[in-house]
């Protein structure tokens, strides 16, 4: 196993005026060459200012103010302004999460999936544009043709996620970086977007770091998966190990938050909200919805337990004192 | 020529001269410097001698065009197209004969014909000629003819034959032989005009008879003018050709000037008169007959009142405005008629003298003259408007009459157009006024203040006044007549309808190095003598 | 139940363009002749493929497009043709959340103004009572009272998402139409949105126009649903039908494409593609839209467009496959 | 330690920033912007300056003084053999100096044509040789040749004097009273009329603003002149004729602007979403539309301050302005071009006014549109 | 899109009956004509030129005929200017006026533009910081004061561009720098700006995203999103920049159209006045209409005719 990613100890913040937002409080992972990763968790916890800190894309008042983001040997945070655009969009290329405003509504469709290819191939004209149209073809859009003279407001929600997506395969990149991809569209489109992405990682043992809240689509498509709450990664392991044996009691609110398709019961919504950034809790930052949370957990931030091979959960519950104390088996 | 000659036996010149050479691209001999550029101001509104009625198109008209006579250096008459001619002995009828060798510049004669044809034109209605009262006002029934009154014949001139041109006056005119070297008075042909209104705008078309012909007109830039060989002193023309600009931007072409880019400029900004003075070889203040003063509008109380106006001229500090302000050799004005005008052998403004009012004014006395009217130490006095247009010396006027009279005084600034319309229509009290002679006879001045002379603006009237303007207008002895108009000016500054200030200047800047050109008092500058030196 | 909303025949075609002078020589037949109606305390969910008209129709009916053709009714009244104050006041009772959450926040504005703008608009002048209502409206959405103060750039999109969701239900109107509410929320807040819109519905009787992907999402939440597919509704009725039956060759597709949250489940499914060409609503195909990809396609369906017939009381689908049936009965 | 938590311990304090009305944030984020506050102290000083000096100042503005016309700031001077000093002007009069201080204007007593000298002040003082134009000479009585001396700043007149010898300093001050005036009502008259007519326009669209903008171009095309000439018949002359004319026809350019603004912001998404929610068109214009547009509109309005200013002195050469000797620094300026090539200081002092206030006001916009816009804080 | 040029062309001449309406009847209504002069004209002559010029007629009597020659395209005649033809010289004098104008408008492309976008670019640097300055000091100087700084440069000092005039073709340069002056610092604070509000888009950042060069960042994404202030400020502009400016024509003594307009009103040469008007009018109603076609251009979602 050798990671093409390394993501060590990432602390992103914003500097507005109302103080320091600490979207993203200290975040590690490693991406191996040829995996989907999935990460998953609250909405607001840092998903999205995780994956554009390592696309070197986070404007003022943000900053990455510490941590080291290694791609093979280089570390992003350090490299020439150059090399940067060298690597971004080519190497490492990223699914926008919100499609209509990073979309330039004064440009065609098509001159913004084919910049892309110019900027980093020597492909001719004529052949960008075959491939862009191959390109909308395989993100299911109709009359590619036509479409590539359209303008963004001109396209439905879900078409312009799918020319978001279009715009970063354009480069066969090394890894994807795919932010909610699949959103805005329906399932059986979903579907062939998500096959398109696994054919990549299956055939050119491409990387894919996939963002998304549906968890079917985790299930389907990740081999490990990252859950993040309050700025932190809460829980990591296999997809397994996140849907059969989950830890984190986060995770465990989630999974049970889903509706069932043949169940009309009330949905169980993990009560309460989750913690502002600003001035974020000293302990757990689950610990105020958490049911069985305890006095420490408000005071002290639990460590990253490993729980097996893996598996690992920031948790005080699979603290081994606590669970001696509380009586808990290994399992 | 001479200079040729002197070139040759200094071998130094003959390199320097060789420079100059490659420079001009003329393959002249090495010779003094034959053309000239001469910045002008605005563009003519119109070279047609019979229309053109403002002072634009003087440079241009009197180096073109030529009358019965000109002028000289000192302003006096001298043959031109007429070789001589002789006047009746009650000074009524001149007859004029033609010179021999007078050509048009297309090589045709000049005739009376032309003079009968362009006189005829001028007084004709349908021409509307703006200067036409140079001739309807002195030439017999022209009036007559021109309100219908009478046919051509009954009219005061008449072409006895191609050489012989005879005027029948409506009155004795001492200065008439001065205003047939204005261009109002020029010969044209009738094939001329009919080459369409625009004919003076094209060199192909501008017929002339001056010294000089038009080679070029490059609308709203310059013309060009070029020696005409069909002018009768053509030999005595040194240089060649003319250019004239119009460039209105006085701080432009003092720079141009400064720098020998041009060799002279009509344009002169008055601020920078004061160094030129000291500094600048080539600046010259030359006569020019004007005066700048005061209207008071004496229908409108309190300036109906004789103490009120004279109150306010004796506050004024007259020398103070000249020397202080304007430092441009401006004269305090002493009365009506200002300086230059030779009548009888005399300066009429220096026989006339100051009326007993000081140059820099007399402050008890305007306070008297105040007290007199009823405004003893200002009070009372209604707020003074003054309606300007311009801002050179108002100003201080009006410091000098709150000061000096404890009246409060108010600058109303007017658009030209309007100022203009309100003055002329009386709708005003006081305003700032003046005169810029159009002949140089103190009558121009006197004739103003009659009841339709249109220029009446101070709607003054007086019977003593009128008629000793009559008495000087059919007077043939020329003692008596200047007695009849001192009498009149003096009866005038009695009255004071306006309050003098001061006698202008004309400012020039000419290339030191060329000669014989001349102005005259009227402004008409003249190149036909002038020449380059060394 | 009385009926809310009735929209008849609705269409709506988008000219397109070429080059500045250029006449229209295509439309874009977004939404090509639908009717449908939605009743009084009901949840009408609408789902379908991506670009077949579900926004359009959307934006239509709260009269953001001027429409081709067709007829919408609210309350009894046609409010196409209403205009001015009139248009406005029926904001009051019928609100929309947006698809899009960035880009429909003013990024100038705060969150506290953004919420209250509709509030101010029907009247709330009082800074404190604004400050109650947006305090409150954004602890219901999952947000706090501090987020008040910020500005839309400075959230997540499933934060702004929820900003947008509390603006709309700022002056409770009667009825919302919700696109795709609930796509960039993680499964507990989208439960607890849910459960919200729920406990709005049944409290105050509101009524809910919910388009959304998630099937299992619309299962849940909607009395009855319509099937869009380019344009057209192909199957309508009570959601129970819907799943149970799923006439329509699309929606055996759609409900077949349902990913599932069990890794093992997941993988064990074999999901079929949707075949063939993808049609365009520039230049759809003859007949049947979704005939181009239809596994059981035939003659008629390239002549004839089907309609959207009843089969059961409150239930329609338009396919041949289904008169074919009936006629061979 | 491990003991499950009480629902008191749930209940987390957020602690947001105080929430203040729209404007009032506005203005705290300005506060913090130190160039806009250093444009708005200034802009204060000036106002301050233009209020008060006038009544602590021993001269007016119209106090003339025929003996020290077109005196420089700084006076270069020569000096005798005796220690006497004199400062020439540059329209070759001279002063008798001290320390700064004029003393007295020398009067030209004798003039001797032939050798091309002029004598002046009391004994022939001073002796001025013109004889050779470019290299003009002063002598003493003693017929020493006078040489360079001192320089020294203008104690009587800080800023110098002009054509009638007026206190330029106090004339600038009197000035900024019409200037300051008129850069006011140029910014007010943009920002109500401009900008609302605009938006208003752009907003509406369609035959209305079509309608709107063919006014517009007619306004703009109407000869001002005339339009001017009208008003001062009409009205006649004074701050409120200015004030006329510049409220009706200034604020065309502003229009065009924000009009184009509009028309490409009305079509974003968030802008139909206001229109859903009921918002009223009065406020989509004054919230989503106008805010968003903010940036040109505040440059545009800087940078007409200067405009007006000089439009004022057009409107003043007309006859519509206060009249004279009262001026403005556009009418100071005009005067002082007349003279440039002479008394370039005279230029000077009110260009250096205008050029203060445009910085002021340059640096308030900028701030002010940082401020407005939350994407570009700090 | 063709039938809404139509229709705005259509408008085009009705906004230019309405201006020529109203200035007719104004300029009629300002005090003075043109043949009031000081000079002593008997009122006599005064009547003859009035009746040269059919101006004795009742006003509705002349703006009826002005109106009937206008439909023919024809201006009439200078009052002040014998024998001229206002359409002729509209004609002659516009190309100069157009010159200059159109170099300033070069210069505004090459120099204005250019250095907002740098200083929009590069905010908060000291290049913005130099520039801002610089433009904010282009803004405050008049044209005849850079006009006098220029020639004492260029004609005084190095004598090497001409006083005045345009009998060299050189004789054009200072007058379209001292002419566009302002235009450049006024269109680089604009532009500056715009960019400022593109540049905190996310399609910005998308763009940064997809390793685009900075250059294609600034030309093709920023520079189109920012045009809209620009292009709307630009029609006017280039409309008034190309007829001409008095100040700037009369101290380089070019024989422009804006010269001629000034002239013209304080002579109340009636012609010239409406001629030049309705010429400038139809100029900028040109302009403003391409200006709304940009907009189009520019930006797709803008929608003139709604
Ligand atoms: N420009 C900003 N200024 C201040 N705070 C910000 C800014 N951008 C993001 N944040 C904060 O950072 C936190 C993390 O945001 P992020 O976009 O990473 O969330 P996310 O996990 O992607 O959520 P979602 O699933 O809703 O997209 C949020 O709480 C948000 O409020
Ligand atoms: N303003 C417009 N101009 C031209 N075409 C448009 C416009 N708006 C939408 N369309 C087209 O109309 C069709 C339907 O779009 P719509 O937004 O209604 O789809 P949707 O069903 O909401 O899809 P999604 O689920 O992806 O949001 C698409 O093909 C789209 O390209
Ligand atoms: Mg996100
Ligand atoms: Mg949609």
């Amino acid at each position: 196993m050798n990671p093409i990613l390394q993501v060590n100890q990432l602390k992103t913040s914003f500097f507005t005026s109302s103080g320091e937002v600490e979207a993203v409080r200290g975040v590690s992972f490693e991406l191996q060459s040829g995996e989907i990763l999935g990460i998953v968790g609250e909405s607001g916890c840092g998903k999205s200012v995780t994956v554009k800190s390592i696309m070197n894309i986070i404007k003022p008042p943000g900053r990455v103010v510490a941590g080291e983001i290694k791609y093979k040997d280089e570390d992003l945070l350090n490299l020439s302004k150059h090399r940067i655009r060298e690597i971004k969009g080519n190497d490492i290329a990223m699914i926008f999460q919100d499609p209509m405003t990073s979309l330039n509504p004064v440009l065609t469709i098509g001159s913004q999936l084919m910049e892309t290819m110019k900027a980093h191939t020597k492909l001719s004209k004529s052949e960008r544009e075959q491939r862009a149209i191959a390109l909308l073809r395989a993100v299911q859009i109709n009359s590619p043709e036509l479409r590539l003279k359209q303008y963004p407001h001109e396209f439905s929600g879900g078409m312009r996620q799918r020319v978001v997506i279009a715009i970063a395969l354009a480069n066969d990149p090394d890894i994807l970086i795919a932010d909610e991809p699949t959103t805005a569209l329906d399932v059986t489109i979903q579907d062939q977007i998500l096959k398109l992405l696994k054919d990549l990682q299956k055939k050119q043992s491409k990387s894919v770091i996939l963002i998304t809240h549906d968890l079917g689509v985790v299930a389907q498509m990740c081999q490990r998966v990252l859950v993040m709450y309050g700025g932190l990664i809460v829980e990591s392991g296999t997809r397994e190990d996140i849907f059969y044996a989950p830890k984190h009691p986060y995770t465990v609110g989630l999974l049970n938050a889903m509706p069932k398709l043949d169940s009309k019961a009330r949905l169980e919504a993990i009560p309460g909200s989750p913690p502002a950034l600003v001035n974020p809790p000293k302990g757990c930052p689950f610990a105020s919805r958490c049911q069985q949370a305890m006095k420490i957990c408000l005071n002290h931030l639990p460590h990253f337990y490993e729980d097996h091979e893996g598996h690992k959960a920031r948790c005080w519950l699979l603290d081994p004192q606590v669970k001696k104390m509380k009586g808990y088996e290994d399992q | 020529s001479t200079s040729s000659t002197e070139a040759e036996s200094t071998p130094a010149a003959e390199n320097t001269e060789q420079t100059t050479a490659a420079e001009t691209p003329s393959e002249a001999a090495p010779e003094v410097k034959k053309d000239m550029v001469f910045i002008i101001g605005d563009e003519p509104t119109s070279l047609d001698p019979g229309l053109a009625s403002d002072s634009t198109p003087a440079t241009v008209m009197s180096n073109t065009f030529e009358g019965l006579t000109t002028l000289d250096e000192n302003d006096k008459p001298i043959p031109a197209m007429a070789d001589h001619w002789e006047i009746s002995e009650d000074s009524l009828v001149y007859t004029f004969y033609l010179k021999d060798d007078i050509f048009w510049s297309d090589g045709q004669p000049v005739t009376a014909n032309d003079f009968y044809y362009e006189w005829q034109r001028v007084i004709t209605p349908e021409t509307a000629s703006g200067f036409g009262y140079f001739i309807l006002e002195h030439i017999a029934n022209a009036q007559a003819y021109f309100d219908g009154e009478v046919d051509m014949d009954a009219v005061g001139f008449e072409a006895v034959d191609d050489k012989t041109f005879k005027v029948t006056l409506a009155n004795p005119t001492p200065y008439f032989l001065n205003l047939t070297a204005t261009w109002t008075l020029f010969p044209l042909r009738e094939d001329i005009v009919a080459q369409g209104e625009n004919w003076f705008k094209d060199p192909s078309t501008f017929i002339c008879n001056g010294p000089y012909m038009m080679s070029d007109y490059a609308a709203g830039e310059s013309v060009t003018l070029v020696k005409n060989p069909y002018y009768y002193g053509a030999d005595d023309v040194a240089i060649e050709t003319i250019r004239l600009d119009f460039l209105t931007d006085a701080a432009n072409a003092l720079a141009a000037f400064e720098s020998g880019a041009v060799d002279g400029s009509e344009v002169v900004s008055s601020a920078d008169i004061p160094r030129l003075r000291m500094e600048v070889e080539g600046f010259y203040l030359m006569p020019y007959i004007q005066h700048i003063w005061i209207n008071f509008n004496t229908q409108m109380a309190p300036y109906d009142d004789v103490n009120v106006r004279k109150a306010l001229a004796y506050a004024i500090d007259r020398d103070a405005i000249c020397t202080q302000i304007l430092q441009a050799g401006q004269v305090p004005a002493s009365g009506l008629v200002p300086f230059g005008m030779v009548v009888n052998g005399e300066d009429f403004r220096e026989v006339g003298g100051d009326y007993g009012m000081p140059a820099s004014g007399d402050v008890e006395k305007a306070q008297a003259f105040l007290a007199d009217a009823g405004y003893p130490n200002g009070e009372g006095f209604p707020e003074l408007m003054i309606k300007d247009n311009g801002k050179d010396y108002i100003e201080a006027v009006k410091e000098m009459w709150e000061e000096n009279l404890n009246i409060k005084v108010t600058i109303e600034e007017k658009e030209f157009g309007v100022y203009l319309k309100e003055v002329k229509s009386g709708d005003y009290t006081v305003s700032r006024g003046g005169w810029t002679g159009d002949y140089g006879y103190p009558t121009d001045y006197l004739n103003m203040y009659t009841d339709n002379s249109g220029v009446n603006f101070s709607h003054w009237h007086n019977d003593a006044y009128l008629e000793a303007l009559e008495k000087a207008q059919s007077e043939q002895d020329e003692a008596k007549r200047v007695a009849y108009m001192h009498e009149a000016e003096t009866i005038f500054m009695d009255d004071m309808p306006i309050a003098p200030l001061y006698y202008a200047t004309s400012p020039i800047l000419v290339n030191p190095k060329l000669e014989g050109w001349h102005q005259s008092q009227l402004g008409y500058l003249f190149f036909r003598d002038a020449a380059f030196t060394e | 139940m009385s009926e809310l909303l009735r929209v008849e025949n609705l269409k709506q075609y988008f000219p397109v363009r070429k080059g500045i002078l250029g006449r229209v020589h295509h439309y874009v037949k977004a939404v090509d002749d639908i009717s449908f109606h939605i009743d009084k305390g009901e949840i009408f969910g609408l789902v379908g493929e991506s670009g077949c008209g579900k926004s359009t129709t959307a934006r239509s009916i709260i009269g953001l497009h001027k429409r081709t053709a067709g007829n919408i009714y609210f309350n009894g009244e046609d409010i196409t043709m209403l205009k001015g104050e009139a248009k406005r006041m029926l904001c009051q009772e019928m609100q929309m959340i947006f698809q899009d959450p960035y880009a429909s926040l003013n990024p100038r504005m705060t969150v506290r103004e953004i919420i209250a703008e509709p509030l101010r608009a029907f009247g709330m002048n009082d800074a404190e009572a604004i400050t109650a209502a947006v305090g409150e409206l954004l602890e219901k959405v999952g947000l706090n009272k501090g987020h008040a103060a910020r500005y839309a750039h400075e959230f997540s999109g499933g934060q702004r998402q929820r900003i947008g969701i509390a603006r709309a239900l700022a002056i409770k109107p009667k009825f919302i139409i919700c696109d795709e509410p609930i796509s960039a929320l993680d499964v507990s807040i989208q439960a607890q949105i849910i459960n919200m819109l729920i406990d709005l519905q049944k409290e105050f009787g509101l009524t809910y126009l919910f388009i959304a992907h998630d099937l299992s999402m619309v299962k849940y939440i909607s009395d009855r649903i319509g099937i869009m597919y380019l344009g057209n509704i192909v199957e309508m009725g009570s959601s129970d039908l819907i799943f149970q039956k799923q006439c329509h060759p699309y929606t055996q597709a759609l409900l077949a494409a349902i990913p599932i949250p069990d890794p093992a489940a997941s993988d064990a499914r074999q999901t079929v593609a949707l075949q063939g060409d993808i049609p365009s609503p520039i230049d759809k195909p003859s007949g049947c839209s979704f005939r181009s990809r239809c596994r059981y396609a035939m003659n008629i369906c390239a002549e004839k467009v089907p309609e959207l017939k009843a089969i059961e009381p409150d239930y329609y689908v338009a396919c041949h496959l289904i008169n074919e049936e009936i006629a061979s009965l | 330690m491990l003991q499950p938590i009480d629902d008191a311990d749930r209940v987390l304090d957020y602690i947001g920033t105080a929430q203040q009305p729209y404007w009032r944030e506005v203005w705290n984020r300005l506060k913090q912007i130190k160039t806009a506050v250093f444009g708005m102290i200034v802009i204060i000083l000036l106002l301050i300056c233009a209020v008060f000096i006038p009544f602590f100042s021993a001269v007016d503005y119209s106090d003339d003084n025929l003996d020290r016309v077109n005196m420089p700031p700084i006076l270069q001077t020569v000096a005798d053999s005796q220690g006497n000093t004199y400062f020439i002007n540059k329209d070759y009069r001279i002063y008798r100096v001290q320390d700064g201080h004029i003393e007295a204007l020398l009067t030209a007593n004798k003039e001797d044509m032939m050798h091309a000298l002029t004598y002046y002040g009391e004994d022939n003082a001073v002796m001025l040789d013109y004889s050779d134009k470019k290299n003009i000479r002063y002598y003493d009585a003693d017929g020493n040749e006078l040489v360079k001396g001192k320089t020294f700043w203008n104690q009587d007149n800080l800023f110098g004097t002009d054509a009638f010898g007026r206190d330029l300093f106090i004339r600038v001050v009197y000035g900024a009273r019409i200037s300051l005036l008129v850069a006011f009502v140029a910014t007010v008259v943009n920002l109500f009329i401009g900008t609302l007519y605009g938006g208003i326009s752009g907003f509406s669209g369609g035959q209305v603003d079509n309608l709107m903008m063919r006014f517009v171009d007619i306004i703009s095309t109407i000869p001002l002149t005339l339009y001017v000439i009208l008003i001062m018949v009409v009205v006649g002359a004074g701050i409120k004729s200015i004030i006329l004319a510049l409220s009706s026809v200034y604020w065309v350019g502003m229009a065009r602007l924000v009009r184009g603004q509009v028309l490409s912001i009305k079509q974003q998404e968030f802008v139909l979403a206001a229109r859903t929610l009921g918002t009223r068109n009065r406020t989509i214009l004054l919230k989503h539309l106008l805010p968003n547009a903010i940036g040109p509109i505040i440059v545009n309005m800087t940078m007409l301050i200067p405009q007006a200013i000089f439009v004022e002195a057009f409107l003043s050469y007309i006859g519509l302005g206060v009249p004279r000797p009262m001026a403005s620094w556009g009418t100071l300026c005009n005067d002082a071009v007349q003279t440039l090539s002479m008394y370039p200081y005279q230029l000077i002092a009110p260009a250096i006014a205008i050029s203060i206030t445009m910085f002021a006001f340059n640096f308030l916009g900028d701030g002010l549109r940082d401020a407005i816009d939350p994407r570009l804080k700090h | 899109m063709f039938q809404y040029i139509l229709k705005r062309i259509v408008s085009l001449f009705i906004t230019l009956f309405i201006l020529a309406s109203i200035t007719f009847f104004m300029m009629h209504a300002v005090p003075g004509g043109p043949f009031t002069t000081d000079r002593k004209m008997p009122p006599e002559i005064e009547q003859a030129l009035m009746e040269k010029y059919d101006l004795h007629l009742p006003l509705h009597q002349q703006y009826i005929n002005y109106m009937m020659d206008l439909l023919r395209l024809d201006l009439g005649p200078s009052f002040k200017n014998q024998g001229e033809m206002v359409g002729d010289m509209i004609v002659s004098r516009f190309p100069v006026s157009a010159r200059v104008g159109g170099i300033a408008i070069l210069l505004l492309f090459l120099i204005g533009i250019p250095a907002g976008l740098a200083a929009g670019f590069k905010s908060g640097t000291l290049t913005d910081r130099m520039i801002m300055v610089i433009s904010t000091i282009g803004v405050v100087i008049p044209s005849f004061v850079v006009a006098t700084i220029l020639l004492y440069i260029f004609a005084v000092k190095l004598q090497w561009l001409p006083f005045y005039g345009i009998q060299d073709s050189k004789g054009y340069i200072l007058p379209s720098v001292s002419l566009a002056g302002f235009s450049i610092a006024y269109f680089a604070r604009l532009t500056r700006s715009s960019v400022l509000d593109v540049m905190g888009q996310d399609y910005i950042t998308m763009a940064d995203a997809k390793g685009l060069r900075k250059s294609t960042i600034i030309f093709k994404h920023v520079l189109k999103n920012a045009m809209i202030p620009v292009v709307t400020v630009l029609g006017p502009s280039v409309a008034s920049l190309l007829t001409g400016t008095f100040v700037i024509e009369k101290i380089f003594g070019l024989p422009g159209i804006g010269r001629y307009f000034v002239d013209g009103i304080s002579n109340r040469d009636y012609s010239v006045i409406m001629g030049i008007t309705l010429f400038y009018a139809l100029f900028l109603s040109v302009m403003v209409l391409v200006v709304d076609i940009l907009y189009v251009l520019i930006d797709p979602r803008i929608d003139v005719k709604a």
